[in-house]
């Protein structure tokens, strides 16, 4: 055998994740591949979380944690959101986050972005890496597959784009990470969140874009 | 038994709004020996009389150091007081080894008067049934603050409390524009005079039954040894006494009580109106 | 009250037979007791003020304060026992603190005034303790929005535009409504403010008072504040000329 | 023996347990001394040194705005040079959530402070002391903050600088550097000051711009985008995003 590791590594979303603000909300990103040490546990994964109708997060790292995770700030801020009588804050749900993530750091791998939209604020994104801490971006990757794309990013990302430059540019990075990154790949999900909420979609494997080959 | 049927206890509001137990428990501050406090602009200063139980026993000591810049004196009664200058010690260090400095008087107050506050709002507490003249020095400068088993503080300018204190803060208030210039030993002789107008004429002050504590700038709080007090009083002593001993009507229960011999039998208190709702 | 005196009143955890619970009546009359507090929302922030008694010449001026700071945003004001008072004041700033600490942005007082509710209403439940003796009105500018509440003994809670608690809540009232509250700003109110807790002091029965103002809204960059000096100053001198004017006009008519 | 872990939050459900409603009150995150309690803990996401001084009549602190998350230069814009009150400034290094989670700490007590409204504000010998107290506090659990802390201000009209680490070990100095800044630019900023111990703020200002770039040049954890903050009597200032100057000529002369 190549390699038995798989028997016993967990469950891990080796990944490629990303969120990006346009003029009206932000796009949020991810890969559908989750691997087991080599093995490809599950090729059609859902890495987009939904915590309330207009704040979700982005998930990497072990799969268990983050979805314990997300389960809990969701009934948290679900909680929340009826005490107060109005939607809660993204600041207040990366906060939330940041919490969990920065107490249990020693026993959490969980690299989390959080991004949404609240009347306050607009669109926004807070990146929350391993060791807890908490930072607001307007461009934000993660997972294993970001390290490959941080130029792309750094290149193309411009402050308020349209809907659709960001959802055409976060397709673009996430396809890069995705064919460079072997813990990343399958199809790429697509979240738009606005003040109307989520809009989802599926761009399939075979319809990535193929634009770096020409 | 009861002098009404809504004083049993510290949970229960009488149909006027008021907390009967806890204006009980402020006359016991009245019971204890008188203790006047004052301060200038650079000192504050503690004066207590002090009783002994019986001819055998020591003098009750009144006067407590809490920290470097603060010291108390107490009237009511002395088991609760110990408790409370427990606690404000505590703080105090607390504060100095978690900060590297003197706890502030006002926060050390206000922290002590959130306590007092919790006993007298549950059946199983009772108010402490002792008042406190706290003198401190700090970034502020001269503090004397008073504080009640109503839980209530004052910040004061000068005070006493105590049995037949109202002589002493007749004396206090007519003189009160002389304080804060007063170097310090005219501020113990003030101190010392407000104390002598609540003695019965025949009593007087000597250095066995006064206490005298100080602060200020650059002061640690210190209290006097007799051989120190003697020559403090010998300053104020070819003075004559004014009659404030001679209780007026208004001070006849308080005065009453302090009468130690007891032969009246047991009386009714008559409480005034303590509990200050502001 | 016919029920005063029959014994089921003597316990916070106990109804009359007429269904009341006469213990959280009798802590309403500490606060009636106490000295008068208003409270009034502008269209830029809110004012509240404070009428405290001097009851000794030995104290002194400007402790004992009766508004306090809660958060940066909220301010809080009461009527009734001081000491009370003081512990709701802790429990409101540990409830700001503590929502801070968790959701990483600053208390709505909409929530604080949940919190405050409850934990006042806590203490009307049980035999163990007694109702708190003090009413208290909470005010905070957020969002560029001015909101004020009061709460009761009893943990029952209003919103208001303009509210008064204390000894002369009836008179001050009268005179709130005399206001178009919803077109004053905050130094207009200012001045009402100062006015009213003037009018409503009873010269005979209590001799001394200090006047004591606090904002929060537009002119205090949204942070509960004490009103600067100068302006405390032009209020008071204001409020006594209306004073004396008014007692001018009194004698003209006769 | 089981024990009962700590709740998601305060207040809060502990793992597996149901929603504790309400008045519960567990203390964040308590452990007793019989829990093994694994601290494999080390820092995650850094910042690098920070320079500060005492220059005549006031104190000035210095550090870039890189958040590193091991070589990788992650996040560009970590602020951790600040203003705590009117008498003290503070700056940072080290790991970044750790940081975050003392500063939260700080800003509640200044918020505190200000709503005491009593007159008494929080003086830099008393912050460095109180900080001093909760590093060593938790490194004797083992499990540090794992920063540096540098604590600038006025203490009764005179300059104060002194500097914590993560193990507790705290003293005052007029010349503070962490990180890498101690190697490399105390023996710069040391020299300066030994002939001129009484600097004026602009010659100061220009001694930390000095050694940001020299940093930048020697440091691989440096940035070149950093803050300033000075406090005298004229109040704090913090100023940044500032960029280093940089200079490569001397690439030219190498063949």
């Amino acid at each position: 055998m190549v390699n038995e590791d798989w028997l016993n590594a967990p469950h891990s979303t080796g990944t490629s994740i990303m969120a990006a603000e346009f003029n009206g909300g932000v796009v949020i990103g991810a890969d559908t591949r989750t691997t087991t040490g080599a093995y490809i546990a599950n090729r059609v994964t859902d890495k987009l979380t939904k915590i309330t109708d207009r704040i979700y997060c982005c998930r990497s790292g072990s799969a268990a944690d983050t979805q314990a995770i997300a389960d809990i700030v969701s009934y948290h801020l679900g909680f929340h959101g009826m005490e107060l009588g109005e939607e809660p804050l993204v600041e207040t749900s990366a906060s939330v986050f940041q919490e969990l993530c920065y107490n249990y750091r020693d026993s959490l791998m969980a690299g989390i972005l959080v991004a949404g939209w609240d009347k306050l604020k607009g669109g926004q994104i807070y990146s929350i890496p391993i060791g807890g801490m908490c930072v607001r971006q307007t461009v934000s990757i993660g997972g294993s597959g970001s390290s490959y794309v941080y130029g792309y990013v750094d290149a193309n990302y411009k402050p308020g784009m349209s809907k659709e430059a960001c959802v055409d540019f976060v397709t673009k990075t996430l396809a890069l990470a995705m064919s460079r990154d072997g813990s990343s790949g399958g199809c790429i999900r697509i979240g738009v969140i606005t003040k109307d909420g989520i809009e989802r979609k599926v761009i399939l494997g075979t319809e990535l874009p193929r634009f770096y080959e020409d | 038994m009861f002098r009404n049927q809504y004083d049993s206890d510290v949970t229960v509001w009488s149909p006027q709004g008021r907390l009967h137990q806890v204006e009980y428990a402020m006359e016991a501050v009245n019971q204890g020996s008188a203790t006047v406090g004052l301060k200038s602009k650079s000192h504050a200063v503690l004066i207590a009389l002090k009783r002994a139980s019986s001819e055998l026993s020591a003098y009750q000591k009144k006067v407590i150091n809490i920290d470097d810049h603060v010291g108390i004196t107490i009237s009511g009664l002395t088991a609760d007081a110990r408790i409370l200058s427990r606690y404000m010690r505590t703080e105090c260090l607390n504060y100095k080894y978690s900060h590297d400095t003197y706890l502030p008087l006002n926060r050390l107050i206000s922290q002590l008067g959130n306590k007092m506050q919790v006993c007298t709002q549950r059946y199983d507490r009772r108010p402490y049934g002792v008042g406190l003249l706290v003198a401190g020095y700090d970034d502020l400068g001269a503090h004397i603050f008073q504080t009640c088993p109503s839980a209530n503080y004052y910040d004061c300018k000068a005070m006493s409390i105590g049995a037949r204190s109202q002589s002493a803060r007749t004396y206090l208030e007519k003189h009160i524009d002389e304080f804060p210039s007063a170097p310090l030993e005219e501020l113990i002789k003030h101190g010392l005079r407000a104390l002598r107008d609540t003695l019965p004429p025949e009593n007087d002050l000597n250095n066995k039954n006064v206490s005298i504590g100080y602060v200020g700038k650059g002061q640690p709080f210190k209290i006097l040894n007799e051989n120190e007090i003697s020559s403090f009083l010998t300053l104020i002593s070819g003075e004559e006494r004014r009659g404030g001993g001679a209780a007026g009507p208004d001070q006849a229960p308080s005065a009453a009580r302090e009468d130690p011999a007891g032969d009246e039998g047991p009386r009714d208190p008559v409480p005034a109106v303590a509990m200050d709702t502001e | 009250m016919s029920s005063i005196g029959t014994g089921y009143d003597l316990s916070a955890s106990q109804f009359s037979p007429d269904g009341r619970v006469f213990q959280v009546e009798y802590a309403m009359k500490a606060v009636e007791n106490s000295g008068t507090v208003i409270g009034l929302k502008g269209t830029d922030g809110v004012v509240l003020a404070a009428e405290k008694l001097v009851m000794s010449k030995l104290h002194e001026p400007g402790t004992n304060r009766r508004i306090f700071n809660i958060d940066t945003h909220i301010g809080m004001c009461f009527s009734g026992l001081i000491a009370d008072a003081r512990q709701l004041v802790d429990i409101a700033r540990k409830e700001a603190s503590n929502y801070r600490s968790q959701y990483g942005v600053s208390i709505p007082l909409k929530y604080l005034n949940d919190r405050v509710s409850m934990y006042m209403h806590a203490y009307t439940l049980y035999s163990a303790v007694r109702p708190y003796g003090c009413s208290v009105i909470l005010a905070s500018y957020e969002d560029d929005q001015p909101l004020m509440y009061l709460i009761d003994p009893s943990g029952v809670n209003y919103g208001f535009n303009g509210c008064a608690t204390g000894k002369a809540k009836q008179s001050a009232k009268t005179e709130i409504e005399k206001l178009k509250l919803g077109e004053l700003s905050c130094k207009e109110l200012v001045r009402e403010a100062a006015k009213i807790i003037y009018l409503v002091h009873d010269e005979l029965k209590d001799k001394n008072f200090e006047l004591e103002l606090s904002w929060v809204g537009k002119d205090s960059n949204g942070r509960h504040e004490r009103i600067p000096e100068h302006i405390l100053a032009d209020a008071e001198k204001a409020a006594k000329q209306a004073m004396e004017a008014d007692s001018d006009s009194d004698t003209d008519d006769l | 023996m089981f024990q009962e872990a700590p709740p998601l939050w305060k207040n809060g459900p502990a793992p597996g347990s149901f929603y504790n409603f309400p008045n519960t009150t567990f203390s964040l995150l308590q452990n007793s001394s019989s829990d093994a309690f694994k601290h494999s803990q080390s820092p995650v996401t850094t910042a690098t040194s920070i320079i500060a001084l005492v220059y005549d009549k006031g104190v000035i602190i210095g550090g870039d705005l890189l958040g590193s998350y091991g070589s990788l230069a992650r996040y560009r814009n970590c602020p951790r040079v600040l203003k705590v009150n009117e008498n003290i400034i503070l700056g940072a290094g080290g790991d970044y959530g750790d940081f975050q989670y003392v500063k939260a700490l700080i800003d509640q007590k200044i918020i505190d402070e200000e709503c005491l409204d009593d007159g008494v504000k929080l003086k830099p010998k008393s912050l460095h002391c109180w900080l001093t107290r909760i590093m060593y506090n938790r490194r004797s659990k083992f499990d540090p903050f794992w920063n540096n802390f540098v604590v600038g201000g006025l203490q009764d009209g005179a300059p104060f600088l002194g500097t914590v680490d993560k193990l507790g070990t705290a003293y005052e100095d007029k010349i503070i550097c962490t990180g890498y800044g101690a190697h490399i630019v105390t023996p710069m900023i040391r020299g300066v000051l030994d002939k001129n111990p009484n600097i004026k703020r602009a010659e100061a200002r220009a001694l930390v711009i000095k050694a940001m770039e020299i940093l930048f040049y020697r440091d691989a954890r440096s940035f070149p985008k950093f803050q300033i903050a000075t406090l005298d009597e004229d109040g704090v200032q913090v100023e940044g995003p500032i960029d280093v100057s940089q200079n490569w000529q001397m690439a030219t002369l190498i063949r």
